[in-house]
């Protein structure tokens, strides 16, 4: 049952990448990765999910003492917070790049961007 | 077979009626040489031109004072005594090198002198190629004046004793050519010649006779053409550039 | 000591504190910004300084309280102070460089360069891979911000391609860091490492995720092509800390995780990071942008580097004396080189040549250059000759090739960059020197040699840098500004003295070699008096090589011996570059040249089975299986330098177009040093079987095949110096064959032949050389007549055409008499009959080198030449003094030499008593045949002059030409084409197959670079394919290693 | 040849034909027409070899007659073709570009005829004679006796006598008739 | 090797009985060529008065003070090669100046009479002479090449370097001449024997029709004397180091001269027939057909 958001994070990634590597406008390709990048933090918050525990937020019904017996892996979901930053931080700065080539070149198709070879 | 040739038909030489061979002492005045109609001037290489040598110096080239050596001949005395001195003249007549240069018709009478039916090795006559191993200069013929300017330029490059024999009429007055415009009349006016062959051209027997006679002068010591050369050497060279007048070479061609 | 987190923090501190300054004060921001990271390199530098004393303790450093499962800890090893040291002082450096540029950026720019810096520093120190990960994101995005420091507008779409490929990396990171924790429950790398077989067992993939992420981040070979946009667009000072701190942070990384991953992943990153050195080297051969270059050069450095991470299991202690040394290197070296890019106005090679007019900065590019190469008393060089040493010991042959190779065309294409900068024709303007920019230029060459020193002194064989000779060599550099003839005379001092200081040490043979190398050279050195001005570049170079040659002939052990033969090496690259066309030849030689060290380190590693330190005596006890492989190696090696046939191509340009004094320096001295090589190595190694074959019946007929075709190839020269050069093949081939005799009279004659060759090629080179400058022509044809112009050179050429021809009363005999005696009793005898027809042909092109020049006719252009200049005279005429005093009396050099070779061939030697000299078939005095000789010449000459006293001195035209007058000199001069029927008879045999052997070599290197590098098409998304496409091969390759475990 | 004389004049405008032999015929042409003629009779006719070039001097009506004898190898007939040009400044088109073998005897006739050929390769060398400033020797106005009188020394006491004459009085001194 | 000052007459005078014999063996030879031709031929004593007359010439020119070093190299290396091989074994006072190394000597010092005739010849300044040079060098180096082979055979086949022991090895019956015991090295030495002589097959360097007589084109009197001189001893010269390393050396004067004349008659006999070789197939002849026996010879020792 656990392994659905696992598969879905999975296909997620797959999705993305095959977006961001066959669409030729940049628009497409930033929104493919951003796919890519949710499909990877499913990936990381599923990986931590144990059958038939609760969420790791000690409140009155999950007392500190049996907290680690009865809640799933809290780590993964601390790495996810970063990972989730980051990927905000990675998109806005793509997404400046495509306002600026989109300036520069008045066109947003990266297979125009190819005055830097062999 | 003895050495004495047979009675030849042809006077020798020595019958003839005494040519006086030597230049007159007194210079006879000689008429001016007619107004030319154009002058000739220097070819192009032996003009005088200035050359960038290496590191930009400017030298001046002039060919005829730096390629020529300008000495003129001198007067060469004989051997110190006279018993080497006829030792060497004995030599000297034995052993005649002829210069391969067949001036006019009658280099091909020479040709035969080598061969088996005539033999002038017998003699100690052979043929070198350059004038300067050579002794016997032979103007076999009518001497034109362009192969004179030739002839006197591998003359001068004999080196002393040398003898010049002329053959046939031709080189004595002009021959059957007495009144052409390009052939010279009289040899000696221009070069000094030991000795005459007559015959219009000699066969190979008159030569070698000829030559026999020549030894004989050679050995007495009256064969002095090259001093005479020397001694007289204007003589000679104003006779020359009277006839030949594109003279592009030094006085004396070493 | 300030605790290692300061580093972190100080930096993240003044990034956010720039926030709160006013845009204005940009000055001021600059200012916090050059402080905070002169605070972090002093803290880095004070931790190198306190763990270099007691390596051993390092510190880890816990966070947040708790011990690692739960907290992140970052530990402090010498290994990472060191490169911390490295990325905060090339950061600290960089900033320096970018002053305009982030003054008119403002301090947003700072503050993303700080982060820059301190993510790099924090990948070095983390130990947890999610906060690898955080600190890897923190270098993408600041990258990515960087890189539009730089004006250039191409490097946006770089930056877009960049942010791409490191989506796709941090994918794969992020699932890779996953799945490890949840296999091994910790983010710690230590714990991770503790249980690494259980994880390798369980799940491999995760663990093969994470180790591509980190490959991915280091560029390798075919998935880079992001990499090399963002190096070529890039800003240079970024490009510097991209290529030096970047790139050591990434390696740290890679370096960590393999501990996890356990030994069996190492064949890996050795296959990956070969590839990459092998393949970004290969494409760097075709590169016309200086950028692009270096972004190939450091991928590909950095590809070496990881194959060392991936020897570490055999390197052992001193695997980080080994990568260190070359990381450092290429660190230095690649942001030296991206700083000296920074001052170029065109991205062209050519443009460089706005350098040559900048001795200073000319003098930095040669210290990058050879930091990269890995040439002596640079660390790269120690490492270099450690790790090959070790892998040779593992017995990992191929890779050593492959490594050598890599390294050789790394030669290439740099040399070929230098050469272009010093002789390309149209040279770019002055290359403009703001002061900031060169204070951070000079300051990488002070750490580029305090390195040197430093590795030397780590080094186990001895600091380079203490060698006294070397350090003579280094003393000229201060001194360039100094007039020429003054150095000249500290020169010519110098080799006198050290010539005088180590005679007690040298034994017979090393005399004979070092008299020619120090006092010999000295000699030739006189010469260098007839140039004015400074001569700048020359004495350094002149020196290096002598300071080589020196420590050649007394190198005890096979390091000495390789750094003396490198260090040779370079010292005379510099000196043919000095000549006007000679760049080409000059890149011959040194390709020939380092190749061949490269295959004598191979045949050294082989022979020492791995220990470094390996004493040349022990070349008598190799293993029997390797020894043959090692002679053939090193005698290869050595027969580069003496140009035997086949490896000959580089020796006539190279001689020929070199100045008039540094011709004889190269053909008398330089060819020496090759023959002492293959004298130890017959010393030592004696004969040896290869499949039955006898190794020195090989080199005899080697040496006569080259003793033919150069004496052959001489004939038919139009050009004097090549002439001389061919022939100095042929004399190398005399010499080769005569030590191949191995018996007691050859070597001998090798050796009264290195005498000879010396003496007698110094003087036709400078006499060849002094008509060259005054006729303005080394074309002989043009030349004629000189003897009455040029008498004493005439004289010089004479008496050495006479020596050189073996024609009885010089010298020359004396050699082809030895050279008879040593065939009597050698039994191998058909390559004699090539040396027989080779001999009388050394007679024809040395008559016409003396007709051509002093006879015949004299050109109208020549009628007012002076004789040679004074002091290339003098250097002559001492020669023939010599070559007069060696005919007379060959015992002065040759007996105790007799002596010394007894021990090595007991029987048949020579005995001197007196004059004569006595050998087992007959005796030779050389006084009684000069005396009667000269006799009977001097009798007839006198009679011949005396008899001649009255001849009439003739000019040049008075000669018998048929009755006519000659035309002109040129016309009546016969020299063009001089052995026509010769050519038509033998011209077959001097086709030029070696040379076009090696053109196709070539050719076909250049033509593969130039196809395969149009895999990168510029185009984002096939990158980021080509990435992912990398991943799956390596993954599939790799998968052996997965289930073969 | 008198049919082909026929024939020809339909072509060109031809002077007065005068048969020496029935193989030797001399056809004056015009001096225009020339060129083209000859290269017709080369071509089309047969007359390919062209024997000799050579003028003859009319110095009473002050012209020079050139004669190009040709010759038809089949039919082994020979036509010389006489071309009339003025005497003083006399020049004629060269044919080198038919017959090269013409170039030699046009600067022959350059050298001693004076005859100028423009364009003819090596006209102005000297040919035969080196450094001659007279007049071209073979014009009737020059007098060669008196030239070699005025430059060669003569040797004196020179006496021409009949050959047979000499013979007789010589072998027979005996009988005076 | 004491020098002892008695050996300088006797080697002068056997430097005058070869000068003799050689001229009077020149101008026999010459008779027998012009006796083929059924001529006459020229006396005798010819080459003596030829030699008077052009040392008695009187004038002369230089070209340089080289010019005067291509008769006087020329003449010392033809004494030179005689006196360094002893011509009449077992006598003291024919040996000349012979030492045990001399075999070596005797192969090099023919080069030094070439060398000095290239220097004067090109001194000279004449373009005949230079062409002249560089085919007599291309030759001469070709012939050379079978003759180093088979000296070196002989040295291999005796064990030494000296012509003495050489000529003693040989004595006895003329079996155990070299010509019977390696008969290959002889007959590469033969070979390059009619290549050095400058006899018609190989003489395209003197050509007098080509190139008026080569390098020594521009000499003349006492130059040509000198030269006439070493013309006379070269040839016997070379023929003495012939005989004593392949035909027995001469035990005595009238075995000396009969053998001389048997070995220059060989290179005449070859020069009457054949027509003149151009100097690359002489080249290619050499290196054709007389190399390979050389190469024979050098293995069967």
């Amino acid at each position: 049952m656990e392994h659905i958001a696992l598969a879905t994070g999975f296909l997620l990634i797959l999705i993305g990448l095959y977006g961001a590597l066959t669409q030729r406008d940049i628009l497409r390709m930033i929104v493919a990765f951003t796919i890519a990048n949710t499909g990877v933090n499913l990936v990381l918050v599923a990986v931590g999910y144990i059958r038939g525990r609760s969420a790791p937020i000690i409140n009155d019904n999950l007392p500190a003492a049996e907290a680690t017996a009865r809640m799933i892996d809290p780590l993964p979901q601390a790495l996810v917070l970063t990972a989730i930053v980051i990927g905000v931080g990675i998109t806005a700065l793509m997404l400046a790049y495509a306002y600026k080539l989109y300036i520069l070149r008045g066109s947003l198709d990266i297979s125009k961007i190819k005055e830097l070879k062999w | 077979m003895d050495k004495k040739t047979h009675k030849d038909p042809a006077k020798t030489s020595a019958e003839l009626p005494s040519v006086d061979l030597n230049p007159p002492e007194v210079q006879p005045q000689k008429p001016p040489a007619p107004p030319a109609e154009r002058t000739i001037e220097l070819p192009e290489e032996l003009r005088k031109r200035t050359v960038k040598g290496p590191g930009g110096v400017e030298i001046e080239v002039e060919p005829l004072r730096d390629y020529y050596c300008e000495a003129p001949p001198t007067v060469m005395p004989a051997a110190y005594s006279k018993i080497v001195e006829d030792l060497f003249n004995w030599a000297r007549a034995e052993s005649i090198w002829i210069l391969g240069f067949g001036t006019g018709c009658g280099a091909i009478e020479m040709r035969p002198l080598m061969t088996p039916r005539y033999d002038a090795y017998r003699y100690g006559i052979q043929w070198r190629p350059t004038p300067r191993q050579a002794n016997l200069f032979v103007i076999s013929g009518y001497l034109s004046v362009k192969t004179l300017k030739r002839a006197i330029r591998s003359y001068e490059q004999m080196q002393n004793p040398k003898y010049v024999v002329g053959l046939g009429s031709c080189t004595i007055n002009g021959g059957m050519y007495w009144d052409s415009y390009n052939t010279i009349k009289r040899l000696d006016e221009y070069l000094p010649v030991d000795l005459y062959i007559t015959g219009c051209m000699p066969r190979p027997e008159a030569l070698l006779a000829g030559f026999m006679d020549l030894k004989r002068m050679i050995r007495a010591g009256e064969a002095e053409g090259a001093n005479k050369y020397a001694e007289y050497f204007d003589w000679y060279k104003a006779n020359q550039k009277r006839v030949i007048k594109d003279w592009d070479m030094p006085d004396y061609s070493w | 000591m300030v605790d290692a987190l300061a580093i972190i923090y100080l930096t993240l501190g003044t990034a956010f504190l720039l926030g709160l300054l006013r845009d204005e004060w940009r000055i001021l921001a600059y200012g916090i910004t050059l402080l905070s990271l002169a605070m972090v390199s002093g803290i880095a530098s004070t931790w190198v300084w306190h763990l270099a004393d007691n390596p051993a303790e390092s510190v880890e450093i816990m966070t947040a309280g708790a011990s690692p499962p739960f907290a992140i800890n970052l530990r402090m090893g010498l290994a990472e102070a060191a490169a911390l040291m490295l990325a905060t002082l090339t950061g600290l450096a960089s900033t320096i460089f970018l002053k305009d540029t982030l003054l008119r950026l403002g301090r947003r720019a700072m503050a993303v360069l700080l982060v820059f810096i301190m993510a790099i520093c924090g990948i070095i120190l983390t130990r947890d891979i999610f906060n690898l990960f955080v600190f890897f994101e923190l270098v993408v995005i600041a990258t990515a911000g960087l890189v539009l420091l730089s004006h250039n507008e191409r490097s946006l779409g770089a930056g877009f391609k960049y942010l791409m490929a490191s989506q796709v990396v941090s994918i794969l990171l992020l699932v890779g860091i996953i799945f490890n924790y949840h296999v091994s429950g910790s983010l710690n790398i230590d714990d991770m490492a503790g249980m690494s077989d259980m994880l390798i067992q369980t799940t491999p993939l995760a663990f093969f995720l994470l180790f591509i992420a980190l490959i991915v981040e280091l560029k390798p070979f075919p998935a880079n092509g992001w990499a090399l946009d963002i190096y070529e667009s890039a800003h240079p000072a970024f490009s510097a800390i991209l290529s030096a701190a970047a790139g050591t942070a990434s390696l740290f990384a890679v370096d960590k995780v393999l501990a996890i991953g356990g030994d069996s992943w190492l064949p890996v990153a050795t296959g990956i990071g070969v590839l990459s050195f092998i393949g970004a080297n290969l494409f760097a051969l075709a590169q016309t942008s200086d950028r692009r270059l270096l972004g190939y050069s450091s991928v590909a450095q950095i590809g070496l580097i990881l194959a060392i991470i991936g020897q570490r299991d055999i390197l052992g202690d001193s695997y980080w004396l080994i990568a260190g040394g070359v990381l450092l290197a290429h660190a230095v070296g690649k942001a030296g080189l991206f700083w000296l890019s920074g001052l170029i106005a065109e991205r062209e090679l050519t443009a460089w040549t706005a350098l040559r007019d900048r001795p200073l900065l000319l003098f930095a590019f040669i210290s990058f250059i050879a930091l990269l190469i890995g040439l002596p008393p640079f660390p790269g060089f120690y490492a270099k000759w450690e790790l090959i040493h070790l892998l040779a010991g593992a017995d990992r042959i191929a890779l050593i090739v492959l490594i050598l190779f890599g390294a050789l065309l790394e030669t290439a294409y740099l040399f070929r960059w230098f050469g272009l900068i010093l002789k390309h024709d149209e040279v770019a303007e002055k290359a403009p020197c703001p002061i900031q920019k060169v204070v951070v230029i000079y300051s990488a060459v002070v750490a580029a040699w305090s390195l040197a020193y430093l590795w030397g002194e780590l080094s186990v064989f001895g600091n380079l840098m203490h060698a006294i000779p070397l350090l003579f060599a280094l003393l000229f550099l201060p001194l360039e500004g100094l007039p020429a003839r003054i150095k000249n005379v500290l020169a010519i001092g110098g080799l006198v003295t050290w010539f005088i200081l180590q005679y007690p040490l040298y034994d017979p043979l090393q005399l004979i070699f070092g008299a020619i190398i120090l006092p010999g050279g000295a000699l030739i050195l006189l010469a260098s008096f007839h140039n004015q001005g400074r001569r700048i570049g020359f004495y350094p170079a002149a020196l290096w090589m002598f300071a080589g040659l020196s420590m050649l002939i007394v190198a005890e052990d096979s390091f000495t011996f390789f750094a003396a033969w490198e260090s040779l090496t370079i010292g005379s690259y510099f000196l043919i570059l000095r000549g006007k066309h000679s760049q080409p030849h000059a890149q011959s030689y040194i390709l020939f040249s380092l190749g061949g060290a490269f295959l004598m380190l191979l045949g050294f590693a082989l022979a020492s089975a791995g220990n470094p330190l390996f004493p040349l005596e022990s070349l008598t006890t190799v293993a029997e299986d390797v020894a043959p492989w090692v002679f053939i190696l090193l005698a290869l090696g050595m027969m580069t330098k003496t140009a035997a046939i086949g490896v000959h191509i580089w020796l006539p340009g190279a001689h020929a177009e070199a100045e008039t004094d540094v011709s004889p320096l190269l053909s008398g001295i330089l060819l020496k040093a090759g023959l002492f090589g293959l004298f130890i190595l017959l010393i030592y190694m004696g004969r040896q079987q290869l499949y039955g074959i006898d190794l020195t019946h090989v080199l005899l007929w080697v040496g006569a095949i080259s003793a033919l075709l150069g004496n052959l190839m001489a004939i038919y020269q139009e050009d004097a110096k090549r002439l001389l050069a061919y022939s100095s093949i042929a004399q190398m081939g005399y010499a080769l064959f005569g030590l191949a005799l191995m018996n007691h009279l050859g070597w001998l004659m090798a050796l009264m032949f290195v005498v000879n060759h010396y003496i007698y090629k110094s003087m036709l080179f400078l006499s060849v050389g002094g008509v060259a400058k005054r006729t303005g022509t080394k074309e002989m044809y043009r030349m004629g007549g000189l003897i009455t112009l040029m008498p004493l050179s005439f004289i010089a050429v004479l008496i050495g055409i006479i020596a050189v021809s073996g024609v009885p009363p010089l010298s020359g005999f004396g050699g082809r008499w030895i050279f008879y005696n040593a065939i009597m009793s050698a039994e191998y005898r058909l390559p004699m009959v090539i040396i027989f027809l080779a001999g009388p042909i050394a007679f024809l092109y040395l008559f016409r080198l003396i007709h051509t020049i002093f006879l015949g006719q004299l050109k109208d252009e020549h009628r007012k030449l002076k004789e040679a200049p004074f002091w290339i005279i003098l250097p002559q005429m001492i020669y023939v003094a010599c070559l007069m005093v060696f005919a007379l009396a060959p015992g002065l050099a040759l007996r105790h030499v007799d002596a010394y070779i007894d021990n090595f061939f007991p029987r048949n030697g020579l005995n001197w008593e007196g004059l004569t000299i006595t050998s087992t078939y007959g005796y030779w005095s050389p006084v009684s045949i000069m005396i009667v000789v000269g006799v009977i010449f001097a009798t007839l000459f006198a009679w011949l002059v005396f008899v001649n006293r009255r001849a009439q001195k003739v000019k040049q035209f008075n000669i018998v030409f048929a009755a006519e007058r000659p035309y002109r000199p040129e016309t009546t001069h016969f020299a063009w084409n001089f052995f026509a029927p010769y050519r038509k008879a033998l011209g077959f045999m001097t086709q030029p197959l070696v040379t076009r052997f090696w053109a196709t070599v070539a050719e076909s290197l250049h033509t593969s670079a130039e196809l395969f590098r149009r895999l990168y098409t510029g185009d984002g998304q096939t990158y980021a394919i080509q990435l992912l496409g990398f991943v799956v091969a390596v993954y599939l390759l790799s998968s052996g290693v997965f289930y073969g475990v | 040849m008198i049919e082909l004389y026929e024939q020809l004049k339909q072509r060109y405008a031809l002077g007065e034909i005068s048969v020496q032999r029935f193989d030797l015929v001399f056809i004056t042409v015009p001096r225009e027409n020339l060129a083209s003629l000859l290269l017709y009779l080369r071509d089309t006719e047969g007359f390919t070899h062209l024997v000799l070039l050579t003028a003859v001097d009319w110095i009473e009506d002050n012209k020079f007659q050139l004669t190009y004898l040709i010759n038809n190898r089949e039919s082994a007939t020979d036509l010389g073709l006489r071309v009339i040009i003025d005497r003083d400044e006399a020049s004629m088109e060269s044919i080198h570009d038919l017959w090269p073998t013409a170039a030699t005897y046009q600067r022959e006739l350059k050298e001693m005829f004076g005859i100028d050929f423009p364009g003819s390769p090596r006209i102005d060398e000297d040919f035969i004679l080196e450094g001659w400033t007279e007049i071209p020797p073979y014009r009737r106005d020059f007098d060669t006796l008196e030239y070699s009188r005025d430059t060669y020394l003569e040797r004196p006491g020179r006496s021409t006598s009949d050959p047979a004459q000499h013979m007789k009085q010589l072998f027979y001194p005996e009988d005076k008739d | 090797m004491g020098f002892e000052w008695i050996k300088i007459p006797y080697s002068l005078l056997t430097l005058f009985i070869v000068v003799n014999y050689g001229l009077l063996l020149n101008a026999l030879i010459a008779k027998i060529a012009a006796r083929v031709g059924r001529r006459h031929g020229i006396p005798i004593w010819q080459n003596y008065v030829d030699m008077i007359k052009n040392y008695g010439l009187r004038t002369s020119i230089t070209h340089g003070v080289m010019f005067y070093m291509g008769p006087v190299f020329r003449l010392s290396g033809g004494v030179g090669l005689l006196l360094f091989v002893p011509t009449i074994y077992g006598s003291v006072m024919f040996s000349n100046l012979s030492f045990a190394g001399d075999l070596i000597l005797a192969l090099y010092f023919v080069f030094f009479g070439t060398l000095g005739m290239a220097l004067g010849a090109g001194e000279s300044g004449h373009p005949y002479a230079a062409i002249g040079v560089s085919r007599g060098l291309a030759q001469v180096t070709a012939a050379e090449l079978p003759f180093a082979l088979a000296v070196f055979a002989v040295a291999l086949q005796y064990e030494t370097l000296s012509v003495t022991e050489i000529v003693a090895a040989q004595q006895g019956s003329y079996l155990n001449w070299t010509l019977f015991t390696n008969p290959f090295a002889v007959a590469a030495a033969m070979l390059s024997f009619l290549g050095s002589m400058m006899r018609p097959p190989f003489d395209v360097v003197l050509a007098p029709q080509e190139i008026p007589i080569g390098p020594p084109t521009e000499y003349h009197s006492s130059y040509l004397a000198l030269m006439q001189t070493n013309r006379a001893i070269f040839p016997i010269a070379k023929m003495v180091v012939y005989m004593n390393l392949f035909f027995g050396g001469a035990v005595s004067w009238p075995i000396f001269f009969v053998k001389i004349f048997l070995i220059y008659m060989v290179s005449v006999l070859v020069g009457v027939v054949f027509p003149r070789f151009h100097v690359e197939h002489s080249v290619r002849w050499f290196l054709i057909w007389a190399v390979p026996l050389g190469v024979i010879a050098v293995a069967i020792v």
